[in-house]
């Protein structure tokens, strides 16, 4: 089995897809002969042809607004928005339409589309090419959000995100795209949607993350086991709708939540997930609920990128903080 | 200086205000009076369903309504012109046209009445519903012409917009990928010379919206509005070249508002009375009913016969409409998702449990 | 001293700076001869003229971003968005150039501008006018967002927001624009941004809440204060940032905490400041923080507009879940 | 059918590629060999500076960078034309307009390195600085432009877009806006063929980008965007109607991207190798240098000076880019708001320690 980096997990789950349901097209800026920007359509064209895997003019508000369109009239379109800072001009096609148009016509019209984007720092990208957005989409009714964290989970949830009737914005770690290669088998086997994956067992604190930061939560989480302390770390993959059951067992067994994103603080996924814990397994908690996120401001040009982002050091430290409690 | 590109709009009509024919011969659909009177009688009827519709309003007995006074022959013209299998993409007041293709007169009310299930209407099911947030529906119908042509279907998709919807982004974007992919896709530009309180003037330095077109690299046309034999013959023209794989084509239909925007809008604050009288000796009933007259095909007892027959299907269909109770509460989460996620499991049952406490 | 609705004083405000600051210019679609269509801007075309209060063409990331340019070249556009559900499309340049413009030039430009929006639902308005979007604009670093609920916080705050020389998205609740009549006099006095509002003091519980269901929220703590609890509201007023040290006192004096907010719940702001308090004042709290908001469903149209809203009775019930703790 | 509206859109040349002139009287400002040759100064050094930057990437010393390798007409045309109080509003490879402007090589460094102080730059305070999200600056320039048409003041605001923008609503939507209100603004389009790998056809049916200034209702031009006496003629005449209350225009020029997108594409994927060589040939040094040696205000000695001139001082602005130590952590917060709020002051603070604790 070949072992693949998630961003050649995200190219084979679009080829199963194509090459599985011919109403499946994938389409975006530059995302035909040159493969994307980031190599994540690589070869589709070539493979699938110009009908299947075609290039979009420069607007992205049209990508989603004609995926809309495509969508309702019984195709399932996944469209790339190239880089994680272009995604704005969508919001309004996303939450107004997208997300609404199976409701307000009551069944209906559906929208079976997936939005891929790139999502977060760490690559030393230019201005507007490393933020991440995935709390704008969450807050929106009607949207699934789904982001992955490894080869095989990007291979799955991409797959279900694809076959799912409604619409998915799928973010994808531009950091992840090239490190920890994977086994991935080309199985067509999705995994689901609106479930957190337990990517670590632990007894004394829970850390929930999602997409990059996954990877310094883990990282976190096996230098505390060498000191003997047992961090449950959950992916919640799904990050809209939030799988709460798991997240709410844990925590009651373990009495102490650290949460770990990327994204600004202040109303990030980071406070929904407190905000629940802290409603309803208050009593569970033997320690406040310690967020560790980017700061609330925009993710700086390269220089500063190290110092905005969320390292190692301080997700350990604030896993210290709840267990100092 | 060379000239590399020039560009002409070509104006179309057929009947001036006086119901008199400014070009022969006919297209072949007018020629055929039945067919006239079939489309005179739907824009009667819409125009009777308007009337009534504003009266629901002042009478609180309707929400905000967005009447179509004076729009009649660019909507049933638009109208007759589609295929049941062409799909189309409203703005929010193309009554006429939704009527040709099924929608029901008490859908509209539904919708306007504040029920969502207004929008699973009895017109083509591939129709998109209204649209309220300007120029957002012309990426769905190139959307929908795009995949129309994937699948290699002899189907067009119409959109229209209003004069004041040709200032947004999501307008040009469209026009421009239409251009760019060859989309089977028709677009109508209803210019009735006011968005709200804007006059044209103020919206664009364009003499006129069908050039809008040059900017997509393809054909721009304007059209009488209030003619119906010109709106239909255009669209036609613009519907068969775009079935037949030529390309998307934006139609300016010249037309005005007579009515206030909606019922909640007052447009003696921004507007004189001149123009609008003027508007209605060019509004679009009287002319093609005075040609239909001039050539034998109607007279004074039909038109007393038709406007009982419209007041009685209205009056129906606002008995249908009145009937209807309100929606369950829990239609507000049933259509959230194909699968509910557990979340709205839980928030469903919480409103389900207000309501029987509280109503 | 005149009686104004909120409308009113909004209207007076922005009257107010168009008289003494003339860099101050009113733009949006219909704000000019039609005074908006809620009316916001009666009479300040006749008043100011046309180069003060401009018709702007029906193009919401126009307005937006044109008010950018403006407010850089010296300025200070206060534009209006006619309707909630239109704001979308001004998210890209609000997020990547309002919020940014003054940090990534390192203080050179900054952007003096107020985006004034309608909110949220409760007056059967059709669909796509009854949104709460708060919580998108919340997440932005660099955005300040307000939002009024009465007629003299109106004025005093949309005068802070013009006056201040970041950007500020104020958010109108359409609710009140015309009920709850008040005095207010038309000194030019500002009222503080990033400050809440004690609008009902108590020593039982915490009531948080901003914009059209201060109204619910003080109705419910007078309802309660019939049965001898004692709530104390907050009015957030400035929804981002957040004035944390008021809620917090307040909190700690009660140990209890009911969030009311209209917006869905998922990723609201509710869940910032639940998250917060959960992160500051857990030792403090005697029950779990409960949210009482709209549910995460898009605004229904209007006939169920009703069971969509959080009612009186549901913030009351919501208080006495916390209080039962 | 009547015809309502025509346009035309005109091309502009005065030297062809092999530096001959295709017309007479050259412009005012071309009548001085010197000034010519110091717009051709300004052209060597840009490009000199254009291999230094990618010679800095791929050695890992520079960020992801946007090269201007056969944009240096259009560019330098662009500021050459300008006055210091207009607006600059570029989108990120404009270097030849901002160095005329006063920004200094070593800011455009420091930009691409991942550094904001880039952006505090020597050029007009008033000036925009590098804007990656396609199109957005162009209602900056619009809103720009509208300050100085209400203030009275004579200045134009200049906005440059690439191709691939002009499929963007931001852009349409300015162009109307600035048709609507008369801006004094001038729109220009950086016509180079390709929009990273999508090609101009693939982008739009158009035959010029020029003509989408007819959806705006004002001038569009299009202009040989390699002859910079063109350029900066064409860019005068717009700059002059626009200060003078007649409005905006549209200039296209044309030229081509014969580097790389940036150094992050590789452009092989997608284009063949002919036409960069034909790009090649046509490319905008070339042609003004040989014209100024026909009316010998040029030599090999002087080029030969030139070039070491040019050398010099780039890397001497490289020293200084690679002088500038690491921003403070501190420069994230301090410049987020006037009045820094108090969640802001916390973060500021937890950033401190974590650098002094960790680096
Ligand atoms: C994106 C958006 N912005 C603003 C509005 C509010 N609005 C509703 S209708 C209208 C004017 C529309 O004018 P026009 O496009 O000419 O259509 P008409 O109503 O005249 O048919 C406005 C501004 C809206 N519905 N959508
Ligand atoms: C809104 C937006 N979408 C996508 C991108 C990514 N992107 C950067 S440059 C580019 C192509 C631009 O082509 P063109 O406008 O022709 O300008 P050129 O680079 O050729 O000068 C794209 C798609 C972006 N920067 N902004
Ligand atoms: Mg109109
Ligand atoms: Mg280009």
């Amino acid at each position: 089995m070949a072992k693949l980096a998630m961003v050649e997990a995200i190219t084979q789950a679009m080829a199963y897809e194509l090459e599985h349901d011919p109403a499946v097209v994938v389409l975006g800026e530059d995302v035909g002969i040159n493969g994307g920007v980031f190599r994540a359509t690589n070869g589709l064209q070539q493979r699938f042809g110009k009908e299947r895997v075609m290039d979009t003019p420069l607007a992205e508000a049209l990508i989603a607004g004609m995926s809309i369109g495509m969508a309702a009239m019984g195709m399932k379109p996944v469209a790339e928005i190239q880089f994680s800072g272009f995604i704005y001009p969508t919001v309004d096609q996303m939450i107004n339409h997208a997300g609404r148009l199976r409701t307000r016509t009551r069944g209906r019209l559906h929208v079976p589309m997936v939005l891929r984007a790139p999502s977060g720092g760490g690559i030393h990208a230019p201005e507007h090419h490393s933020e991440s957005n995935e709390a704008l989409f969450a807050h929106m009714p009607g949207i699934r959000v789904v982001m992955p964290s490894s080869p095989t989970r990007a291979y799955g949830l991409l797959l279900a995100a694809i076959r799912d009737p409604d619409p998915v914005v799928f973010l994808e770690p531009t950091r992840l795209y090239r490190i920890n290669k994977q086994e991935v088998e080309d199985n067509g086997q999705a995994l689901p949607l609106d479930t957190c994956f337990v990517l670590r067992e632990g007894g004394d604190v829970t850390l929930v993350s999602w997409g990059a930061m996954i990877h310094e939560t883990l990282q976190a989480a096996a230098k505390l086991a060498d000191e003997g302390v047992g961090c449950e770390v959950i992916d919640l993959a799904t990050v809209s709708p939030i799988d709460f059951e798991t997240i709410l067992e844990s925590v009651e067994k373990t009495g102490r939540l650290v949460i770990v994103h990327e994204a600004p603080r202040n109303c990030g996924v980071g406070a929904e997930v407190a905000a629940t814990v802290a409603e309803k397994a208050i009593y569970s908690l033997q320690a406040p609920v310690e967020r560790v996120t980017g700061y609330d401001v925009p993710m700086p040009l390269f220089k500063l990128e190290h110092d905005y982002m969320p390292s190692v050091e301080r997700v350990v430290k604030g896993i210290r903080r709840v267990l100092e409690n | 200086m060379k000239t590399v590109a020039a560009f002409e709009i070509k104006f179309r009509q057929y009947l001036d205000p006086q119901g008199k024919l400014t070009q022969k011969p006919l297209p072949r659909f007018a020629q055929d009076p039945g067919e006239l009177v079939k489309m005179y009688r739907m824009m009667s009827l819409v125009r009777v369903f308007d009337t009534k519709a504003i009266a629901l309003q002042r009478t609180g007995q309707l929400g905000t309504y967005a009447s179509s006074l004076g729009h009649e022959a660019t909507h049933v013209g638009i109208g007759a012109a589609m295929k049941p299998e062409d799909a189309f993409f409203p703005m929010y007041r193309e009554y006429g046209a939704q009527f040709w293709r099924g929608v029901q007169p008490h859908e509209v009310l539904l919708f306007w009445g504040g029920d969502e299930r207004g929008n699973v209407f009895s017109g083509p099911k591939h129709d998109f519903s209204w649209c309220v947030p300007i120029a957002t529906q012309y990426h769905h119908a190139a959307g929908a012409a795009l995949a129309f042509k994937l699948r290699r279907e002899k189907r067009a998709a119409v959109a229209v917009i209003g004069d004041g919807g040709t200032s947004q982004g999501d307008f040009y974007e469209s026009l421009n990928a239409a251009g760019a992919y060859q989309l089977p896709a028709v677009f109508v530009v209803t210019n009735n010379k006011w968005a709200i309180s804007v006059p044209l003037a103020a919206q664009t330095a364009c003499e006129t919206l069908a050039q809008k077109a040059v900017a997509g690299g393809f054909e721009g046309v304007q059209v009488d509005g209030n003619d119906i034999i010109a709106v239909r013959d255009t669209m036609e023209y613009a519907l068969d070249k775009a079935r037949s794989g030529k390309g998307p084509t934006l139609i300016e239909a010249l037309t005005y508002r007579i009515s206030d925007h909606t019922t909640a809008d007052d447009a003696t604050r921004y507007r004189g009375k001149d123009e609008v009288e003027d508007a209605k000796r060019k509004e679009p009933l009287i002319r093609i009913r005075k040609y239909l007259m001039d050539i034998d095909a109607w007279d004074q007892k039909k038109e007393e016969q038709l406007v009982a027959e419209c007041a009685a299907q209205i009056d129906a269909e606002v008995k249908l409409y009145k009937d209807t109770g309100k929606p369950p509460v829990t239609s507000m989460f049933d259509h959230m998702f194909a699968n509910l996620p557990e979340s709205l499991v839980e928030q469903r049952a919480a409103a389900i449990a207000e309501e029987e406490q509280h109503g």
